[in-house]
């Protein structure tokens, strides 16, 4: 009880930090609304064998085209498989992969961001020429050139959009750390003796911790897009797995007639996607708030 | 001398996500015509937001939510919009604490200086860029054509605050407000502008002035009154000889004695506690927590701001009481 | 320094971007070995004779000659042929870029079009409900899949209405005008041809519309973030307080500086236009180098891959060069001394 | 070098390069600190007062080694810092130790008050947790603050607090040398006040030599007893406080003091004021000669020509200007 | 006129809206890469080369057994065996009137040889060395074969446009660096004076239009229709809705899904026929189990072809299992496997596999087809445990690693060049020439033999009975499990009579093609 008691002692006011922080997302409609959808969506992905009414990949060949209905809710595809349930298995494959690649985006770019900032100098140079070089790419090319290269698989989706986004947290994280480098309090840290690597750390990278994770939270609905999109072009996930922009490239042969193929995974692709921006867009306005108290 | 200005009751909040920022909570303030007030207190007491309410240039999320501001014997706060345009920069000018970020950083200062004098006068451009030259010339900027054609970020401090009061005096305002003009600005360039501001005085350019000032110093020097804020209110305000000999207001008293003043190395006297909180101000007087002389009334009550002496008035349950003096 | 400094800087700066680039596409080009030629030439195709045509394009050499040879070649404006066409690659390219230059500008005129007004209602509106609405529109564009919204507006107005025309760049029983810039809008106009210019601004639309609403979204956002940046700053209000009208204080003090932002990033907004051709193209079969470089990126057919992804990086990097050259001239503080 | 000197300073300089052109080759120098001699005793108050952008905070940086000099040479307690690497540095941190000028700034934002204050123990010594606890908590409330602060972040302290707050820092390991950089620049005049007798009575209990940069005259006056004015990275004038105030024998001193506003109705200082023309020149490019003769008003020929050197005129009153013996003399 | 009341009563709707003169084709050209016929390897090239050329010998579509004479008028060889001679029918001209002899067959001949370009192995499999051509007299051409094939094997091939006979004046003056006018024809073949076709290349606009204009001076007489459009229009279903519409006459490329429905319209008719290749799974017998003729055998028996062929490919397939496909000569049409999971089971029991594996399916990437029978394998394979990972590959390295034994399980087509059994037979049978069964490590001697015996067999019906072997054989034990053969579907306007569709570029004439039509009331 006494660590406890402690430890609330502690963290009081990083406690009441987040309840301020939560206070503030309850007061923003469009921050609920996002909230609200991501929530939606990682539930699915939990619990998706019960929400589910059939086997994703189950074919039925005498059951194609079906459109929607209160046995299907999305229609079925032209293999017969059950729309529904696969745009439901899908938001696994799409969560895994937006967190996954954005958890990697976020610990390269940052570590060699702050490496840049903080040190400069050759380091700086050659971290940033990089950086620039595939900022000059067009993402959605490179990744495409990337995916194509290695061949099309969820795994090499995944390191496609890495390499394609990196750039970006680095840029962030090195923007920030140099201003925050030059701030008195690294400075007073200084003073005191504290070494290089603790004050990358400990001191600089606290900091700017805020403004990557909503880059990351606005990121992770780009991500998905981006894997929404390779799957799209055929350089994704392998049929039959259920993912999104796969099923829209799919279904994109009937588009005239059977809509729904199509439609449904997009619009889930397009709800995610939403959902995290308008979080990750809400956040930010929260952060600018806090920033010039 | 009649009453220019008259400010009553003012009040202005502001809505912010900690709650209500209660920044003003009845402010009164006169000016006569032809005299320089000064308005002087600490951080946040609420100095500027008495200015900017005086302007009606409040943004939101804060908002005047009471009170009146009689100028010229109109009520500026029932104004339309358009008539409110009128009155600022013609009738009511105003200059910045930073002059630099108060210049449009990507405008030239010619634009600049000619936009004010064609919106408040009815003049031609020529004319007007001839006015400009003139004022320029006035403030005691050297090469007055070099200036207009630079840009903000080429100037230094106290070449921005001169092109300022320019601007500010370009259409023979009654009433100058002037918001920390110097404190942004070095010891002798401070002097510098305090010099020019005296002499546009002289010479008739700037006729009344309210002059907002953390510094004592500098308020005493310039003004013929002092009206003294603390948490939102002023709290004294009289000539600037009562105010520095004969202080009625116990906050007013401890600040005198807090400034470190040459050839005195006594140890300071300092005011215990911290400056209220506005989202939860304290009870009755705002002052108390701090006051040496505090009693029950005064946690209970809001001192009424009254008249003690001629034209000395002060917000304290106890200014008349001669022993607590 | 001086703007000619500053531009020969960037320029030097991008030349350099460029050659990274040429390495980098290389190498992922390069890194799974893979048989264009073979797969052109098809299963049946005795293997002596795929070698030999290897051997033809150099593809037996080791990497780096073949890289320094495609430098050099590079130097005499020779990007190398496309195995797939059989074309220099140079002239693929400049067969299609006309019409995704053509698609991305119409997007663009679209985002901005749509994106600054409502950027500014937004601001000026802040918290209204206009605002919301405005803000969960701009949201949408950014998380929008161009691929699904344009096939759904294929089909609600296209197949299902009919009132918008399908794919492609113009009706199929029109014949494009005389080629001159490549841009059916320009050439249409230079041959004098109403009726095929209205087409073609028809079939611009949906296509247009699907790949500016991404960026629309972005420049909404951008216009409103910096118009409530702006509306904060002092000089603002000091405009106020020096007693101009409000039409003035909006027009020359808001607006004039706010509007930098959303130009500056004009140029990566465009960059991205391109980019989205690609998807975009692909949904309305648009004869542009999005839809070419899909097909070369798949088929690893390395010297258009090399072409196409040089030919997007540098108008890439233009685009941003120009936009830095008019930042410096609007912002004064850009053209440091 | 004599015993009784914690800190000795000779032509210090520290210019920091302009890059520009093409390719960003250094096309100029700032010279922040250009050429400052001067020693700081053991226990005393030295105090440096001059205006913005004239180089006070680069001096106090470059004497704790923040950044490195330009050239010069500074000795603390006999050795030459400036030699000193690795552990010696961090020896040297321990003994050296400086207050910000800007409280609000000073603090790392993300972390509560006690490790802020324990942070240095946890570098140079090897303290238990609970000892540097207790050891926090003596020191915060030596500078005025409680307990029940320890577990605050700094926003939500004012900014005199936060200043205890950043002294408590600095002396917890009892440094010898306290560098104070304008401390009370950022706070209001009844809170500055508490900070100012705080640090007197600090010094007294720690036995601390402070180095006190400030440009306000009457701070310097109240806190300090020996006094250097600096102008452009120069030193114009050193002395002790009681002469400095009797006598000012440079121009520029007298018109800075003069300069003064005073908190007294009708003191008359207004129309004895000197008032300096013109703006302070940029520090890229200095005037030639002396660096004050484009706003002296008593400026000669010469005086654009030659530079003045920082002579002793009297028992430890050194000035550098080419006529000040003439000043003297007009009154 | 009854042909024209039936179109009346069908189509109220729809108004004739294109030329009535002119043929409008929808069709994907965007791979058009050349229209000299010694380089073209792709069929849209093909198609047009062959409507602008005319070959020394032709199949008149459905029979691809027997060629027909066109520039030769007739042939023999000589006792040798390897000496061929051919008489060339005397005035055809080219368009521009030169006249076509045997120095003009001689010079396309040796062209090929010499330029040595893609589809150049057609030619010089049998003949390497261009020395061997040799002009006779003004119209007869010898041609000496390196060794001795079965005649129908190379008469087929010279159906293919690689030998399109050329106009030696036209394409000579165009030569640089001793291209041989290869340049200049690839963007000009087919203009006026280079060939002798039924149709002269108007314009070509590169991903918009290919037109064709009648030669009124065909040997043969003028084609019926005066003028054909090709059309660029890569997107199916907008083919498909310019048919319904009546903007065009032809849709080309539209999926199975689609022709079935519009099938059903009045006024479109769906012309289909066999094309000249297979759809088969490879099994890589390198790769543990596959090397296990028990497991092979499971995996035939565990899919479900009907399924595949009625339900995924709507129809537009036809039920084959052997390697030599219907329309050739050796066709198989014995059918054993059909999905059967208990025997499947039961084999992968006997094998070992009660449980099953994981093994690894290649399919080319973005195909569609065959990603949907790629998905339905997959879960026809995982009803007997086997667990197959679907990973597309682009076709470029699709073919380096296949070429490489690298794959395990690929799914992809084996199509024909020319319509003679010899190559499907060597490709999968003949693991010694490096085709299909070695790039599987098939290594059969006794199923090789049998080709190269077969290849060399002069006799139709001895020929015919080898191949009945080869196919059975491979049938039995191959690493291959053929799904079926696939149809070529053309949907065409009822208004356009004497199409005849064809599963080959170079056999695709527009010669026949004329439109009965109504000026519809307007
Ligand atoms: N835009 C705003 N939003 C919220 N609170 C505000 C805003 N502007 C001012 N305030 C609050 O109003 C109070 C008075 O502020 P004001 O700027 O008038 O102080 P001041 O006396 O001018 O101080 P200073 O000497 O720092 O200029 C402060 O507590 C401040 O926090
Ligand atoms: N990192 C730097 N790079 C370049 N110039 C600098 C840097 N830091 C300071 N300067 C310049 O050096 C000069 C002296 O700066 P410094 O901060 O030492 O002045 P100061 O006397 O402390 O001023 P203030 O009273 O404003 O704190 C100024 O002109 C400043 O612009
Ligand atoms: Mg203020
Ligand atoms: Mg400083």
């Amino acid at each position: 009880m006494k660590i406890l008691d402690k430890w609330l002692m502690e963290h009081k006011y990083k406690i009441q930090d987040v309840k301020l922080m939560m206070n503030m997302i309850r007061e923003s409609f469009l921050a609920k609304l996002g909230l609200t959808i991501i929530t939606m969506f990682i539930l699915t992905a939990i619990f998706a064998p019960f929400i589910a009414t059939q086997d994703p990949l189950m074919q039925d060949l005498t059951n194609r085209f079906q459109p929607p209905s209160l046995e299907h809710p999305f229609g079925t595809d032209h293999l017969g498989r059950d729309i529904f349930s696969r745009v439901v298995y899908g938001s696994r494959i799409s969560l895994m992969m937006g967190i996954t690649v954005t958890l990697i985006l976020f610990t390269i770019g940052t570590t060699l961001g702050l490496i840049a900032g903080f040190f400069g100098g050759a380091v700086d140079e050659i971290i940033m020429r990089i950086t620039d070089i595939i900022m000059a790419f067009p993402s959605l090319i490179l990744a495409i050139a990337v995916a194509a290269a290695l061949g099309p698989s969820l795994l090499n989706t995944m390191i496609a959009i890495a390499i394609v986004g990196w750039p970006r947290y680095a840029r962030l994280a090195r923007a920030n750390c140099m201003q925050v480098k030059n701030e008195l309090y690294i400075e007073a840290a200084r003073a005191i003796g504290v070494s290089n690597l603790r004050l990358i750390f400990s001191h600089i990278f606290p900091m700017i911790i805020s403004p990557l994770i909503v880059q990351a939270t606005i990121n992770l609905g780009g991500v998905i897009l981006l894997a929404a999109g390779l799957g799209f072009l055929g350089l994704g996930a392998q049929p039959p797995t259920p993912e999104w922009g796969l099923m829209v490239s799919e279904g994109r042969r009937f588009i005239s007639r059977q809509w729904w193929i199509s439609g449904f995974p997009g619009l889930a692709i397009l709800l995610v996607a939403l959902g995290f921006n308008l979080l990750g867009d809400a956040l930010r306005d929260i952060l600018d708030v806090r920033m010039r108290r | 001398m009649e009453k220019l200005l008259d400010v009553r009751d003012l009040r202005t909040y502001f809505y912010t996500y900690r709650g209500v920022v209660k920044a003003l909570n009845g402010v009164y303030l006169t000016i006569k015509d032809g005299e320089v007030v000064g308005l002087v207190g600490e951080t946040g007491s609420g100095k500027s937001v008495t200015a900017r309410s005086i302007m009606r240039l409040i943004d939101p999320p804060g908002r005047i939510v009471g009170g009146n501001v009689f100028f010229e014997g109109r009520d500026l706060l029932k104004l339309s919009d358009r008539e409110m345009t009128k009155i600022r920069g013609r009738k009511i000018s105003m200059i910045f604490q930073e002059p630099i970020i108060a210049l449009n950083p990507v405008l030239t200062i010619r634009t600049q200086i000619i936009e004010t004098i064609m919106a408040n006068r009815d003049v031609s451009v020529n004319e007007a860029e001839e006015i400009a030259l003139e004022l320029l010339e006035a403030v005691g900027l050297p090469n007055p054509k070099m200036i207009m054609k630079r840009y903000p970020f080429e100037l230094s401090g106290g070449m921005a605050q001169r092109v300022f009061i320019a601007m500010a005096i370009s259409a023979n305002p009654r009433l100058l407000i002037a918001d920390e003009p110097t404190s942004s600005l070095d010891v002798t360039i401070q002097a510098q502008i305090l010099d020019l501001l005296n002499r546009l005085m002289e010479e008739g350019r700037i006729s009344s002035m309210l002059y907002i000032t953390h510094d004592l110093g500098v308020a005493a020097e310039l003004c013929h009154r002092i009206a003294v804020m603390y948490g939102g209110r002023v709290i004294e305000f009289a000539s600037t000889e009562e105010i520095f000999k004969e202080p009625l207001h116990p906050y007013t008293r401890s600040l005198l004695k807090a400034i470190p003043r040459l050839g005195y190395y006594d140890e300071l006297y300092t005011i215990p506690g911290r400056v209220p909180d506005l989202v939860n101000p304290p009870s009755g007087c705002m002052f108390h927590p701090r006051c040496p002389y505090m009693k029950d009334v005064c946690k209970k009550e809001i001192p009424e701001y009254v008249e003690i002496d001629n034209s000395h008035y002060v917000a304290c349950h106890f200014a008349g009481v001669k022993d607590v003096r | 320094m001086n703007i000619a400094a500053y531009i020969i800087r960037r320029i030097i700066f991008m030349l350099f971007v460029l050659l990274g680039v040429l390495i980098i596409t290389f190498i992922v080009s390069h890194v799974i070995p893979a048989d264009p030629i073979g797969a052109i030439l098809g299963p049946q195709a005795p293997p002596e004779l795929i070698e030999k045509i290897n051997r033809e394009w150099g593809f037996d050499k080791p990497l780096y000659v073949q890289f320094i040879l495609y430098v050099k070649n590079l130097m005499h404006g020779n990007l190398g042929k496309c195995i797939r066409t059989n074309n220099p690659v140079l002239k693929d390219i400049i067969i299609r870029y006309p019409a995704t230059i053509e698609l991305a500008t119409t997007a663009l005129i679209f985002s901005l079009i749509i994106g600054i007004p409502s950027g500014i209602i937004s601001a000026l509106k802040r918290n209204k409900l206009i605002d919301h609405f405005i803000r969960i529109f701009s949201i949408s564009g950014l998380s929008m899949p161009v691929f699904w919204l344009g096939l759904m507006l294929l089909y609600v107005f296209y197949f299902r209405l009919g009132i918008l025309p399908g794919p492609g760049r113009l009706d199929l029983g029109l014949t494009p005008p005389p080629r001159v810039t490549g841009l059916y809008t320009i050439d249409s106009l230079i041959a004098g041809r109403l009726d095929l210019f209205i087409n073609t601004l028809r079939h611009l639309i949906m296509p247009g519309f699907v790949l500016g609403f991404g960026a629309a979204g972005s420049i909404a956002r951008l216009t409103r973030a910096s118009m409530l940046e702006v509306m904060r700053q002092e000089y603002v209000k000091a405009a106020r307080a020096k007693g101009l009208i409000e039409r003035v204080v909006i027009m020359r003090h808001i607006l004039r500086n706010a509007l930098i932002t959303p130009v500056t990033v004009i140029g990566l907004i465009y960059g991205g236009l391109l980019e989205g051709s690609v998807l975009t193209e692909t949904i309305f079969a648009w004869p542009g180098l999005g839809r070419y470089a899909t097909g070369v990126f798949l088929f690893l057919d390395f010297q258009a891959v090399m072409g196409v992804t040089l030919f997007i990086a540098i108008i890439y990097s233009f685009a941003n060069l120009i936009v830095d050259i008019i930042y410096a001239y609007i912002d004064p503080r850009i053209r440091y001394g | 070098m004599l015993d009784e000197d914690i800190l000795v300073v000779k032509d210090l300089k520290k210019y920091y390069p302009i890059r520009g052109g093409l390719l960003l080759r250094i096309v100029g120098y700032v010279k922040a600190v250009d050429g400052v001699s001067f020693n700081v005793k053991y226990r005393e108050t030295f105090g440096i007062v001059g205006e913005s952008g004239c180089g006070k905070t680069t001096l106090a940086r470059t004497i704790l080694r923040l950044i490195e000099p330009t050239g010069g040479e500074i000795y603390f307690e006999g050795e030459n810092i400036l030699s000193y690497k690795g552990e010696k540095l961090k020896d040297f941190r321990r003994k050296a130790q400086i207050v910000f000028q800007n409280p609000y700034m000073a603090l790392h934002p993300r972390k509560i008050v006690r490790d802020i204050v324990s942070e240095p123990l946890k570098i140079h010594t090897d303290l238990s947790k609970e000892d540097i606890y207790d050891r926090v908590l003596e020191m915060l409330e030596k500078v005025g603050l409680s307990e029940e602060h320890m577990f605050r972040y700094p926003h939500e302290f004012s900014g005199g607090q936060r200043q205890r707050i950043v002294i408590a820092r600095a002396l917890i390991l009892n440094p010898k040398l306290l560098v104070l950089d304008e401390p009370t620049a950022a706070l209001d005049v009844s809170v500055q006040a508490k900070i100012l007798n705080l640090l007197k009575s600090l010094q007294k209990e720690f036995k601390t030599t402070y180095l006190l940069i400030s440009h306000n005259l009457s701070i310097i006056d109240y806190m300090c007893d020996r006094i250097a004015v600096m102008y452009l990275g120069k030193f114009f004038e050193i002395a002790s406080k009681r002469d400095l105030f009797k006598r000012q024998l440079h121009p520029y001193t007298k018109a800075l003091i003069s300069a003064i506003p005073l908190p007294e109705p009708d003191s008359g200082r207004r129309e004895r004021r000197i008032i300096l023309r013109g703006e302070v020149p940029s520090p890229i490019n200095p005037p030639s000669g002396c660096y004050f003769s484009t706003r002296c008003p008593y400026a000669q020929p010469l005086c654009r020509e030659e530079e003045p050197r920082l002579e002793e005129v009297d028992e430890g009153h050194f000035v550098a200007c080419h006529y000040w013996r003439e000043l003297e003399d007009l009154g | 006129n009854v042909k024209i009341a039936k179109i009346k009563a069908a189509q109220p709707k729809y108004k004739l809206l294109t030329d009535p003169e002119t043929l409008t084709i929808a069709m994907d050209i965007s791979i058009i890469t050349t229209f000299d016929g010694a380089r073209a390897y792709e069929g849209t090239s093909i198609l047009i080369i062959n409507q602008c050329f005319d070959k020394l010998v032709d199949f008149i579509p459905p029979d691809y057994t027997t060629v027909i004479p066109e520039v030769a008028e007739s042939w023999e060889v000589l006792p040798d065996g390897v000496t061929w001679r051919f008489h060339i029918r005397k005035g055809i001209t080219f368009t521009n009137g030169d006249p076509l002899d045997a120095e003009a067959v001689a010079y396309t001949l040796k062209r090929v040889i010499i330029l040595k370009q893609e589809a150049s192995w057609l030619l010089t499999q049998f003949v390497s060395d261009p020395e061997n051509i040799k002009v006779i007299d003004d119209y007869t051409v010898e041609v000496k074969l390196d060794r001795p094939v079965a005649p129908s094997f190379f008469l087929s091939t010279l159906a293919c446009t690689t030998t399109a006979i050329v106009n030696p004046k036209v394409v000579e003056a165009h030569a640089k660096e001793g291209d041989m006018g290869s340049d200049w024809m690839t963007t000009n073949g087919g203009t006026i004076g280079t060939g002798s076709g039924p149709f002269i290349l108007e314009e070509y606009v590169p991903e918009d239009r290919v037109v064709l204009v009648a030669n009124e001076n065909y040997w043969r007489g003028p084609p019926k229709i005066k003028k054909i459009i090709i059309k660029h229009v890569p997107e199916p279903e907008t083919q498909r809705l310019m048919l319904e519409a009546g903007e065009v006459d032809i849709a080309w490329d539209l999926y199975a899904e689609q022709l079935k429905e519009v099938a059903k319209e009045p006024g479109i008719r769906v012309y289909k026929t066999n094309s000249w290749g297979v759809t088969y799974i490879g099994m890589n017998t390198g790769v543990e189990p596959l090397g296990d003729n028990r497991v092979r055998k499971a995996i035939k028996y565990a899919i479900d072809y009907d399924g595949i062929i009625n339900e995924i490919l709507a129809g537009a397939a036809v039920k084959a299992q052997t390697v030599i496909p219907y329309g050739f000569l050796g066709f198989n049409p014995s059918t054993p496997y059909y999905k059967n999971v208990e025997k499947a089971k039961a084999l992968l029991a006997e094998a070992g596999y009660p449980n099953g594996f994981s093994i690894e399916m290649a399919v080319p990437a973005g195909a569609y087809p065959a990603l949907d029978i790629a998905a339905k394998i997959k879960s026809d394979l995982a009803e007997i445990g086997i667990d197959v990972k679907i990973v597309q590959i682009t076709s470029s390295e699709m073919y380096e690693r296949y070429r490489a034994q690298g794959l395990q399980m690929v799914l992809a087509g084996w199509g024909s060049d020319y319509p003679d059994p010899d190559c499907n037979a060597k490709a999968f049978g003949d693991y010694r020439i490096h085709q299909l069964a070695w790039r599987n490590k098939w290594y059969d001697d006794y199923v090789a033999d049998l080709c190269e015996r077969a290849e060399k067999e002069p006799d139709p019906s001895v020929r015919e009975s080898l191949y009945l072997e080869i196919t059975n054989y491979i049938l039995e034990n191959g690493p291959y499990a053929v799904l079926y053969q696939p149809l070529v579907q053309r949907a065409v306007r009822t208004w356009v009579e004497g199409f005849i569709v064809s599963p080959s570029s170079y056999t695709q004439s527009f010669y026949e093609v004329y439109k009965e039509y109504v000026v519809a009331p307007s």
